[in-house]
């Protein structure tokens, strides 16, 4: 299984702030396991993706495989 | 060289680290510290009740830390400390801390600038506060994009 | 609005300053203070063994009153605290405490930034050190000057 | 009298912190009554002159009475 992490508004989207997953996953397959409206906030260039607490340069390259975690991240918003 | 860099999940009392923190340094020549505290804001703006601050464990810490050593290496400091609180918090409560020790005024007050520039729009945080029994995502405004764009 | 500037005559411990003036303007978003310290210098440069500041009653604190009413025009403060040492220090003695309480951090830390400035190179102050037995009057750096002039 | 006070580095050029002289004087009669040496350091711009802790813009304006306090105040030097 893969953990996806969403953070801030992505997890108001979410409707919780974590999803299992089955692995393996490429860009599109989580896209294509996320509901619709989710699918398309993370396709937003605003919005990053890290593995395992590593950001991604570019999200389309994303591979994950079992027990790997996922991380979307909206714009922060600091203190 | 003394540096101390936390993530906090409760209150903390800001006075309790900053003595140590300058003990810590003798012979500095100054210390500038910044608070940050939860703001109320006026009631008629329906005022805050709560603040919450989430962070993503394996990005914030180490970002904290990495913009430590770009503070380091950017001013001739003595010591850092850094210290941002994470979870539920209420108006008053501190929120942050930095404090920057060094030999001369010039390099400790813009060291707390900077880091609080990058804290407060590009470290790893999202806030939300609730007003009126709503919660309400919060963005950096314009003038923390200038701030940060400063140092660029 | 809380207004504190002082000149103290002995030691004193910033911390004691600090928290009240903090808990006194409730509702602020941050608190910037610098603290500077008689630094001992290196011994090879001959260490500082003492430093005496010397003022002169009628003008130095009516000028840090001065100064305090220009950060209060020029920055957006909820209170300003400064607070100067006079007479003979030992070097790790404060020397200098300036707080600014704002609602938003850019004008807490540069109200600072302004006083300090101003406090270090166009205030009331006569500066001596003593290095191996001598006293040697100290004049601002060209650093301080520079400083000064970004305000103007 | 008149109390003369001399701060800084005019106060080791004075051999002592404040001084007392006959009232009145003015710029001339003040600066013939120093010391040479410490007469001819008050002429330089960068001292200033206080009368009763007024600045005076143009030291040579000078006018001092009985019981008023001149200040001789060198460039200063702070925190």
């Amino acid at each position: 299984m893969i953990t996806v992490v969403f953070l801030g508004k992505l997890a108001d989207l979410a409707g919780a702030p974590t999803l299992r997953l089955s692995a393996p996953l490429d860009w599109a397959g989580l896209k294509a396991a996320l509901p619709e409206a989710l699918g398309e906030a993370v396709d937003d260039p605003r919005n990053r993706v890290a593995v395992n607490g590593a950001l991604l340069a570019d999200k389309a390259a994303l591979q994950a495989g079992a027990g790997d975690e996922i991380a979307l991240l909206p714009p922060v918003s600091g203190g | 060289m003394m540096r101390d860099i936390r993530l906090l999940d409760r209150m903390f009392i800001p006075g309790t680290l900053i003595g140590p923190f300058t003990q810590a340094n003798p012979g500095l020549g100054g210390v500038c510290t910044f608070v940050g505290e939860v703001r109320f804001d006026a009631a008629e703006q329906g005022g805050v009740e709560a603040l919450e601050l989430t962070h993503y464990e394996p990005l914030t810490l180490p970002g904290m830390h990495e913009l430590a050593d770009r503070a380091f290496e950017r001013f001739d400091l003595m010591g850092l400390l850094m210290v941002h609180r994470v979870g539920m918090m209420r108006p008053g409560e501190p929120i942050v801390c930095v404090s920057a020790a060094a030999l001369h005024r010039r390099d400790a007050i813009d060291a707390v600038d900077f880091c609080m520039d990058h804290l407060k729009s590009a470290a790893w945080f999202w806030k939300r506060e609730k007003r009126a029994g709503e919660w309400h995502w919060i963005e950096p405004r314009q003038q923390d994009h200038e701030d940060l764009a400063r140092w660029q």
